[in-house]
């Protein structure tokens, strides 16, 4: 064993990047941040030990580019590359130059992520090493006809998915016969429009399904455990918006059976470093293989709550060589978390984008709260990345606990210059529906969206108050000619939907 | 000093006097209450009012924004001497801008149309997704200012509207 | 049971009131806060959902006032009191006339406060209850030739302690025959003198002595059960400074002893709600109880890390009639948590108090770390109250990664306008004593005080930079004049040392 | 722009001057750096000598404080062509100082007495507490300026000192 690196470069910016350098300086490692050009005040460049930059803002001429980001290593005498999640994190071709570069990957071997890569690929595999994946073939389906000899087989509901998919793209639901032909060339364009592949295959569409997760770990050494579960069916657009630890309605024996599998999907493909398997819970408690994340999950928060274990210093340590320093025994889901991604977003307006400059910005606090954030005060959500603006993590005894939880540190946080999804978090807090843990991938329907954007037109009289003597506040200290400016502006005016 | 301050729709009229405990108001000519109001620093104040607590965030740059127990609200606030220079520059609600830079994918109605609050007028494609702009309030359709591939700045101002007949 | 109140009065300031307000929003409970006339902007008052002032600074005239406390719980409405700790929390009599008021009071009878709040009655049931206690007699001694004789026959070195006593005050260490008489006469002065009360015991002086407690938790069912111990043996002039647990040293079997004892001793004075027994921990693993604190602890985060119990909710559910929600065998001693007790004191400079206006502060985040404060930026460290300015609690799967997380905490902490304790913990934490997990409470030596403050003379010539870069920025931006009598001003200047 | 920089009791003759890039700087007449400044608040920059990336608060107010890089410190910045105002106002180190408000309970050393940096030369109860008063460099007691009892003020001057002969 050659000891843990001296200096990681974390190839990644926001959020994720801050809390991988946590665990760097928490080990005595120093950290390399990357940057692009419009990231110099970031506070990722902030936390690390050095910074540069690496080209204009597009994610293409900075954060993506493997060749400027080896090069930074060098020059910097990194010695070992964390990738976060996203931007280069499941490219195989780049782990491989990391690799060849004669620098420590944190993250699987190449093979892995490229096993994991592909849908078809991957599918094939699982079935291979018994992982129940759902029912439909792997195999790209060419003509109308045999897809519909397919379909018909299996029974509608099905589903028709692009095999180099993602995000939604090039998936069709079909609910019956004549429906399918339509759907199945309307799926084909749209792959061949999205990916340049048009090669789609047909599965069995599973009733009310919820998304469950099962966090593994594996070190060089042939040990893989697993973290238990994480439910992340409430999503909009297959984004996922809140997860929590654990899944509410998992019976033990399907927990025990699903993590069980979840190993055998990891040893499949001889996995290191820290994965997800993600499956399809259906009502029943059947469950599904839907793919392999070969990196750190934004929600793993919730499962480094529920267990103790930092999963990042974890990844740092099984990529060094090191041992696994802890047996599946000595893991333990205690209590119940919660994520919510706080999201520069109008959930009443359709998740429409809200970039801005952080005019206010001020973060929960307290017992069992977690903020894992890339923002500050002044700080600005530019539409060049991922809009999120920081991710609440709670812990409770039980799931009432964090939810009880949750809610005061939702009423705690302060965001002015953008509008932030927090509006629709608090409103999920007090759904009946969240409420009671019964939900699948489909909760938020269009009616829900409405019920909790529902706008609340009631005006408390301080409010009104407080405005007033803000103003005057500010009338009474400013010059003459800027309070003029200030009265003379036109100014656009809404409430804040919940 | 008197304001007009603008949430929700709803217009109220505030008379505020400075004095030597805070600061005393009336809304639209009712009881004249009390508040004392500590600046906690540029940006922070903290409230009593009779003896309930309220610490307010606040931007008063460019709009007028108020974190309150919670929740945010955006408000517009006039000095309602100067009104005629809020006329000028025109009411509330009266265009409908993208808050992002990006590309006009669609504009779904005509000048002279009546639409109605909350009616998608047009869609901006910014940041990877089609995004739907709505009128914020009823009224018809001024002007349309843009086409289907125009570029648009942030806060770009599409279409413009004018009261019901 | 008539359920959980509506309204909580918070008798107590900074920190602490923060933190029990939190977990009064989080059941739903409306917080009523009190304030001293320089407490208007206290984060206290903020956080509460209403505030009353109860008079001037001093605490004589504020916050010990329970005549005042008592009339803003009946104009609010208020329908139970929580005391925090310090001030009125181990008042019997206050406890009293708060539930002849009608209200709840959150903490235990006014009988067991009385039973714990003298040492010699609370030592004098101890025994009787078969607790161990340091060898020595309870009853007060009047005479030196009767202190000679008990301390001859106990063999040296003894202790002398006042009955009333607390804070060091009328405390002696005699470690030979020939001290002893003196030392008598001088510790009984002393009492009188601090307390009005001349009353003086003797006891066995346990070598090398650790200070080890143990949380329970007891509701008014007759149900007791312990949250394991904190070692509180990093003490200066007799006050805490770091708290951690587990305790380094404890075996598992003095840890199963001295918890039951624990038990039998809350048992003893019938207790209800949450309170902490301290023993003093021999080398030899024998334990004797010290006394017990009726309240909650400043240190209690510590054990809310390890065992996941939110302590102040438990004491509003027990105060309030429910049981508790878990048994003894629910109960894990999960981790390390260390809590630095973070004050505005000059630790190089024998702890003098620096008060001041917090001209930068900003709080460490990320993982499994928590920071309990009653400050913010721009508020100011006063010299009415002690000044702690805050707590840093951090977790970790053992105590190794513990003090990891806290070191990279420590450097994450900026604090500008005060001197804070931040380079003691920093060079603590680096201290292989400490490290090694075996120290008494005569820790902090002035030897040792020295080494851990000792001066760093070295200067990074960036920051030299640094300083006039920021000077030239402020001269470019300020107007002249502004700028001419920024530059005329004399400076008073040093390092702040570690 | 020139600056002389006093930190523990080292002295440093800064160059510093602003390009459009930054800052370029020269320290004791040394080699000609750079560094990018941005500034992030009012008492927050983000600094990047070469590649290293410091991130600074500090306040220039009172006294000059920074934090660099986990450590606080306390600094005297001056600007050398007036350099005449300070001598008049007085050398740093030159008076022993109570922090806090309260009562002097001993002066421990007498006008002409040499004393060396760290000394206890005075105790002061504040707080509920004695507090020792070092000295603050080697010197020679030029007055004192207070007796046993004095209520002191905070930042109120016991002692000056000068320089041994």
């Amino acid at each position: 064993m050659s000891g843990l690196p001296k200096k990681i470069l974390v190839a990644n910016r926001g959020e994720i990047a801050v809390r991988v350098m946590r665990s760097c300086h928490e080990l005595g490692i120093q950290t390399v941040a990357v940057y692009s050009e419009v990231d110099r005040k970031a506070l990722h460049v902030r936390m690390a030990n050095e910074a540069y930059c690496i080209g204009p803002a597009p994610s293409s001429q900075s954060y993506l580019r493997g060749d400027a980001i080896l090069e930074v290593a060098k020059e910097s005498g990194a010695d070992a590359i964390h990738p976060g999640y996203g931007f280069l994190s499941e490219n195989a071709g780049f782990a491989q130059k990391v690799l060849d570069a004669g620098l420590v990957w944190i993250g699987p071997k190449p093979f892995a992520i490229q096993a994991m890569g592909s849908k078809t690929e991957s599918r094939a595999r699982m079935v291979a090493a018994g992982v129940p994946v759902v029912p439909g073939g792997t195999e790209p389906i060419v003509s109308p006809e045999e897809a519909l000899s397919i379909a018909n087989d299996m029974g509608y509901p099905v589903m028709i998915k692009a095999s180099a998919g993602g995000g939604g793209k090039g998936m069709r639901e079909v609910s019956k016969e004549e429906e399918l032909i339509p759907a199945f060339n309307a799926a084909r364009s749209e792959a061949r429009n999205s990916f340049g592949d048009d090669s789609v295959y047909i599965e069995k569409r599973i009733i009310r399904p919820r998304h469950v997760e099962v966090q593994v770990l594996a070190d060089q050494h042939g040990t893989v455990v697993h973290l238990f579960e994480r439910d992340c069916s409430i999503q909009r657009r297959h984004q996922k918006v809140v997860e929590e630890s654990p899944c509410p309605v998992l019976l033990p024996e399907t927990r025990r059976a699903m993590t069980q599998v979840a190993i055998q999907a990891a040893k499949a493909v001889h996995y290191e470093g820290a994965g997800t398997i993600e499956f399809l819970l259906g009502e029943d408690q059947s469950f599904y293989f839907l793919e392999m994340n070969t990196r750190l999950q934004v929600e793993h928060p919730i499962t480094e709550m529920v267990t103790g274990v930092d999963l990042v210093q974890a990844q740092i340590r099984v990529a060094s060589g090191e041992a696994l320093s802890f047996s599946q025994e000595d893991l333990q889901q205690k209590g119940h978390a919660i994520e919510c991604r706080v999201y520069a977003e109008d959930a009443a307006n359709n998740w429409a984008p809200s970039p801005g400059l952080l005019r206010c910005y001020t973060e929960p606090s307290g017992p069992s709260i977690r903020v894992d954030s890339g923002v500050y005060e002044g700080s600005e959500v530019t539409v060049y990345y991922d809009p999120m603006v920081s991710k609440l993590v709670v812990w409770g005894e039980n799931r009432a606990d964090a939810i009880r939880r949750l809610k005061r540190a939702l009423n705690e946080y302060q965001i002015l210059g953008i509008q932030t999804s927090i509006p629709f978090f608090q409103a999920l807090m007090d759904d009946a529906d969240f409420l009671s843990g019964v939900y699948d991938t489909g909760f938020l329907t269009q009616e829900k969206m409405n019920q909790l954007t529902a706008y609340d037109d009631s005006i408390d009289p301080d409010l009104v108050a407080a405005l007033a003597i803000l103003a005057l506040e500010k009338d009474l200290t400013l010059k003459p000619a800027v309070s003029k400016r200030q009265h003379s502006k036109w100014k656009w005016f809404y409430q804040e939907k919940r | 000093m008197r304001y007009e301050i603008t949430l929700n729709d709803q217009v109220f009229l505030v008379e505020v006097n400075k004095t030597e405990t805070g600061y005393t108001y009336a809304i639209d000519g009712g009881e004249e209450q009390h508040c004392s109001a500590e600046r906690l620093s540029f940006n922070r104040h903290a409230l009593l009012f009779r003896q309930r607590s309220v610490d307010v965030q606040y931007s008063l740059d460019e709009d007028a924004e108020i974190h309150f127990e919670g929740r945010r609200y955006v408000a517009n606030i006039m000095d309602p001497r100067k009104k005629s220079i809020k006329m000028a520059s025109g009411g509330s609600g009266d265009v409908v801008r993208s808050q992002m830079p990006g590309r006009v994918i669609s504009i779904l109605v005509s000048e002279g149309d009546t639409v109605s609050k909350g009616q998608i007028v047009a869609t901006v494609e910014a940041m990877k997704m089609e995004n739907p702009l709505k009128a914020p309030r009823d009224g018809v359709i001024a002007s349309v200012d843009v086409a289907p591939g125009d570029l648009l700045e942030a806060k770009g101002v599409l279409l413009s509207l004018r009261p019901v007949d």
